[in-house]
């Protein structure tokens, strides 16, 4: 753990207690067989709003805290380790990113406060098909008199049933006839705009979104702060970055699980942990942890810094933390053997969050490549 | 030509013949499910019971059992022309599905220890498929070591009295008859108390409860034994002996798992076909995925020489599928095979591939998801990744034992 | 251990006991002490060709044994056990092989009595730049009046420096203007032929060959059974699957070296093949061992019955053999601890000639992109 | 700025200046070779040796060590500072190098457990670079279970007369000093009759013989003591304590592992550099063997991962370099970053990549393959991989030991 600064501490203290008093797994759970169609409870995205996680990234200029991914990245990775469900990462952090890196003034005003109280929930929706691929948008948005007519169907757009508004990924025609990639903000209720639940394996929030010649002014545009080619660019970066901590606390507390069996679980006469095969099994994923550990604070403060190498240390970040919440994962059914097949017992849910995770803005293959291209071979 | 593979050369024609003539065409294909949702009998379709039937009446439900006690009394050989007509013909032997453990795994062991009266009393429900069995060898405390289970079976003169816990017993709620390992002494050291009893399902001192999974409803039950019964001549192997009865009734399931599964039934077609579908290829017809082309060539390789694996231990044995000291290698190499195979295969499917239910999956999607998630528990039961590592260790290379006696 | 006929039983026991009494490592340790400028001892190889193993390939028209490569393979890994030297593999197997592939009745009448006698050391000239890469010869053989005029540079010759006649591999015009891979027969003291030694670190007979405007006849050439372009690709499939039975043997024995380590080397008061994660670490290598194995007995009857995927076997067997022999010699020398670090003891040769094994006729890479290729993705 | 950064950047200013007046420009990026070849007393350059004078006589060979002593008697910030410069105009500190063991293992145990005389009497001749330290632990039956050694000092009035064999003392035959583990008492178990003994290498009683490894020529000796002499008063730590003395030590050795260290001293371009030259790339820049490009990758980001950990751990220590518990993760998690970077390198050099001497091949390409080579030891020495292993899962993770102890 990087040192923290004193508002750190207590952030991070808040959120462990929370997530422990408040939102214990069996939370998720209850959810989970309610089959909850907002996929988590009002009470718990309630109870973040008043601690001020909404308003952690928003700058105190629009009703925020101003403070940054390092921070944010605490919290995350708190509700990471009890498979905690909210919109808190899909809106207070990808959506306030994005407009707080590509809003206009205008757009700042209408937009972060409202993250920031928790009565917006504003979301990407960038994925298309069956893998990252954020070049390969076939989304279009095409340049009509006074504005822009959107057309495109997304996918696995988080908490896409509860958003009140989409950040929309589209190909843009530049006046050159070549084509970027642009960010449209769209209302959810806007004419056109169609969505339904998707049901994944992790029983999280996700909706297939259709964009039906959607009308938009000129002003839907995000325009994006360092040229528009790269406001998604930056956006996913940040988002991949904020991700990776949530996904190193949903696999610490699988190792913490995991270790706590070894400990108490007896064959043979002994202490299975004991078994000098599962005692190394351990120690290496305990020092893959931490190696991994190590690489997502490196790539959240660099998206803080704004660092050069912000692009490498993202992809080695997701990468790593791909690769390890994989073997935990499956470490975490392997070493509870039987028990840990059956749906009484959490492991599943971390089995299962875990591929959902590892997929979701590029699986290992896709941020290796990343790496390698990033530095030149 | 030589006088036996004249024999065989007929016998394949007569296989055929008699196909052709009572095999209905409608079940090409077609396994019968004995698993899934199935409660009290199991009620199977009328023209699968026909052909079940059918196919007993033969004996070639279990074709090298003796033909006396309802087997087919065939040689090794014999009953591979067998199963190579069968496979042409799209048949499928459904009685190994529907006795549950019987043909794979209790009736060898009965077939071995067990006494005239009992392979009388049992091999012929057996090769009818129409008395289903199921396995009482793991309590919740006795897991991977098996040897400290608490399940007490007291003489009480004419019957034995059963109590105690049982779980992962596959089936439990649909089988009619269960051999059980239960302790007879609790004196002596945990190995040496344990008997092999075969018992009643349909009585009043046996309840099961079915256990749900990771990846939805499961066969497995958790199984409780309150003052359940079981006739005194129903005890496999000696009094206090069961250890090794049901030690040897585990190898002939280590043998029935080294063939790798497929993660789902769907999944015949090829791996990388599957791959290119959601992936796409370059104009060298390569994989649009380097790093994921190379891992699903090396898992390929690894399938293969798997496979062969297989062959080459079987043609040593002469054909003869003995039980050998090979299977822990085979076991653990076949749950790589699936395990590796069903992780790839969500890999490339990506979105698609952590779907749960609805329309936006497609019922092959769904199902490779569930097949994934089912194949986690290949590594821990039959004896785990670990205990088969052990095994190796001990029994091929002799190194010394590491774990304490069970 | 695929099951041999008698013939096969009889000549593996020949092999199995010469190798155990006439062949022991320590006579591979002394060539290398002497620095022998052929690197191997001739008496080895008088002995070799007294037990006839050199004439196992040729067919008994021309004097030898006429066998198939499953029945050289048990010679090969018996040899590859302990590291025995000589140009057994470079003459009467690829040599020979090239020969009876591609050669005319007169080559074959030439050469095939006088590799099986032992009297001609015939050896494949192929491999140039750093990399395995057949179809990338640089090396050209000119189309000039009544034959050829051969131009190359060729490395890590197999035998190079006792050869008494090279198949060079080299590019050849058409006269539609493409251009194939053809062999030619060149004999070492052809005028414009020149070698020198390489010393490669498993202490055998290497030479960088050159071919500098060599003037060939026409019946230099092999033709090939089944058109010139197959001529290199087949002989190189026969001599690849030849070779995972030496490195299976060489593999195996390092497997025997640290299992009889780990029954006899006593640390913390115990047997250290008692300590569990020793143990599941030499049943996992055992494992690998066994399906490595089946690869290379599939690979080398795939060779004899010219089957149709002989092609797909063969680079399944050398992955297979290069992952396995790379792990296994790791670990011959982790296990075995400081002493397996000492010159004194053999640990060393298996893991030098480890990594040339791996490397010679392509490495994981090049097989594993084979695979891919053959199977059509 | 504080007051700290302040004194800490005129403490820059005084020592870029110190450095610009009496670093020899000539030795610019050298270090002075400690190993290879060299008996008897180490000879170096005469401006090298004007160099280390210099350093020793300001004590920033040993920056952090106490000035009274001969070292620097700076603050660990101040020391940072210090290094910083050194590397800005190349200088590099030949103390440790040429003081053998003595600034990284045995030093820092001396300041932490010796008497005052024997700080007085030892640290000055390290702190100088002119005293070379070896050490005697390993021997032929104690390698991973040190415990169990058996050299002997006996109390013979007024000195220890020592007997018995060490292996792997790295440079014993250039050194002048020894720390050597002796059983000091042979009636209890065996940690606790371990005594830690210092003794000088210039004696009839003592004996060096090289050790030939399979990378050629090593610095490492088997060492032999034939009624061997030591001063009563040099033993360090209690009597019979050796063993945690030892350990201590060890742990500092760990610390100065914890590193990666590059396959080659030649290694400095970048990996991924040389795979190009070696290999090409495609259109895109794309290494042209996909394969190895992803194991390039997943190297580099381990790689990566390393060093961002040493970092973390560092600052969260606050820049203080303590010895840690972490010291065992990051000695496996070099090792791995040092074998994997020599593997791929002799990979994708393919065929030159397997050069053991002559022109063929280039001097860098010989130096890979000896430097592969080498590196084979560091997963066995100064604690084995598995021992790092036991350790993590004992003293970190807090699981139950599994094995007997030593």
């Amino acid at each position: 753990m990087a040192a923290l600064n004193e508002e750190q501490q207590m952030i991070k203290d808040q959120a462990s207690s929370w997530v422990r008093e408040q939102a214990p797994v069996s939370s998720f759970r209850a959810m989970r067989d309610q089959g909850h169609e907002l996929a988590y409870f009002p009470e718990t995205w309630k109870a973040m709003t008043e601690m001020g996680w909404t308003g952690l990234l928003v700058p105190e200029a629009y009703g925020g805290a101003g403070l940054g991914y390092q921070t944010f990245g605490l919290v995350l990775e708190q509700l990471g380790r009890n498979l905690v469900a909210s919109p808190l990462f899909a809106s207070a952090l990808v959506g306030a990113t994005a407009i707080i890196q590509s809003g206009s003034e205008a757009q700042k005003q209408e937009f972060l406060p409202k993250i920031a109280d928790g009565s917006r929930l504003v979301v990407l929706a960038s994925d298309e098909g069956s893998r990252h691929d954020p070049k390969g948008q076939q989304s279009v948005a095409e340049s009509v008199t006074g504005g822009y007519r959107l057309q495109g169907v997304k996918r696995m757009v988080m908490e896409g049933m509860a958003a009140t508004d989409f950040v929309v990924s589209a190909q843009v025609n530049n006046e050159s006839g070549a084509s970027s990639i642009g960010l449209f903000l769209v209302p959810a209720d806007h004419v056109g705009v169609s969505r339904r639940a998707m049901k994944a394996m992790d029983s999280r929030g996700y909706a297939a979104v259709n964009f039906e010649g959607v009308e938009l002014a000129e002003d839907a545009r995000l325009n994006g702060a360092s040229g528009e080619g790269d406001a998604l660019d930056a956006l996913l970066m940040a988002a991949t970055a904020s991700l990776t901590a949530e996904m190193l606390g949903t696999a610490a507390a699988a190792f913490d699980m995991t270790l706590e069996y070894l400990k108490t679980r007896k064959q043979f006469g002994q202490i299975i942990g004991g078994f000098q095969s599962l005692g190394h099994r351990a120690a290496g994923l305990y020092s893959e942890m931490e190696l991994t550990r190590s690489c997502v604070e490196a790539a959240l403060k660099s998206i803080d810094d704004q660092a050069e190498n912000a692009a490498e240390l993202v992809a080695l970040a997701k990468c790593k933390t791909n690769l390890f919440l994989h073997d935990m994962s499956n470490q975490l059914i392997q070493i509870h053997g039987g028990i840990g097949m059956t749906d009484e017992f959490d492991a599943g849910f971390y089995l299962k969050r875990a591929r959902v995770l590892e997929m979701t803005f590029g699986n290992a293959s896709y941020h290796r490549d990343r790496y390698a291209s990033l530095l030149g071979f | 030509m030589n006088d036996i593979a004249t024999q065989n050369e007929s016998f394949r024609a007569e296989v055929a013949q008699w196909l052709e003539e009572n095999f209905p065409k409608a079940l090409k294909g077609q396994g019968i499910a004995p698993f899934g949702g199935v409660e009290g009998e199991i009620s199977i379709a009328d023209d699968a019971a026909e052909w079940r039937d059918r196919l007993a009446s033969r004996g070639w439900g279990t074709p090298t059992w003796p033909a006396a006690l309802g087997g087919g009394g065939l040689s090794h050989e014999a009953a591979k022309v067998l199963s190579e007509e069968m496979h042409k013909v799209g048949a499928i032997n459904p009685i190994p599905l529907l006795a549950g453990m019987g043909v794979t795994m209790v009736g060898p062991t009965i077939l071995e220890y067990g006494t005239d009266d009992q392979k009388m009393r049992h091999i012929p429900g057996i090769c009818s498929g129409k008395v289903r069995w199921c396995l009482g060898y793991s309590e919740p405390n006795a897991g991977s070591d098996l040897a400290s289970l608490a399940t007490k079976a007291e003489d009480n003169g004419d019957h034995w009295l059963i109590n105690g816990q049982k779980v992962w017993t596959s089936g439990a709620d649909i089988s009619q008859w269960c051999g059980a390992l239960v302790r007879t002494d609790s004196s002596v050291k945990k190995r040496d108390g344990i008997s092999f009893l075969m018992l009643e399902m349909d009585q009043p001192g046996v309840e099961t409860r079915p256990i749900k999974l990771i990846a939805g409803a499961s066969p497995f039950c958790e199984t409780f034994f309150n003052d359940a019964q079981a006739r005194k001549d129903d005890l496999l192997g000696a009094l206090n002996d069961g250890w090794s009865v049901g030690k040897r009734l585990l190898q002939h399931e280590r043998a029935s798992q080294t063939g790798a599964r497929p993660a789902s039934s769907k999944d015949s077609g090829s791996l990388q076909d599957l791959a290119k579908s959601y992936i796409g290829v370059d104009d060298r017809g390569a994989l649009n995925d380097a790093d994921l082309r190379g891992r699903i060539a090396d898992h390929l390789m690894h399938t293969r020489a798997h496979g062969l694996t297989i062959a080459r231990i079987s043609a040593e044995a002469k054909g003869n599928p003995e039980v050998s000291a090979a299977a822990s290698i085979l076991k653990n190499s076949a749950t790589r095979v699936s395990q590796e195979r069903a992780e790839l295969t969500l890999e490339f499917m990506g979105h698609q591939g952590v779907g749960w239910e609805g329309s936006d999956y497609s019922e092959d999607e769904l199902e490779h998801v569930r097949g994934w998630l089912t194949g986690k528990a290949i590594s821990i039961y039959g004896g785990s990744f670990e205990i088969q590592n052990n095994i190796i260790a001990k029994n091929i290379l002799g190194l010394p034992e590491t774990t304490q006696k069970g």
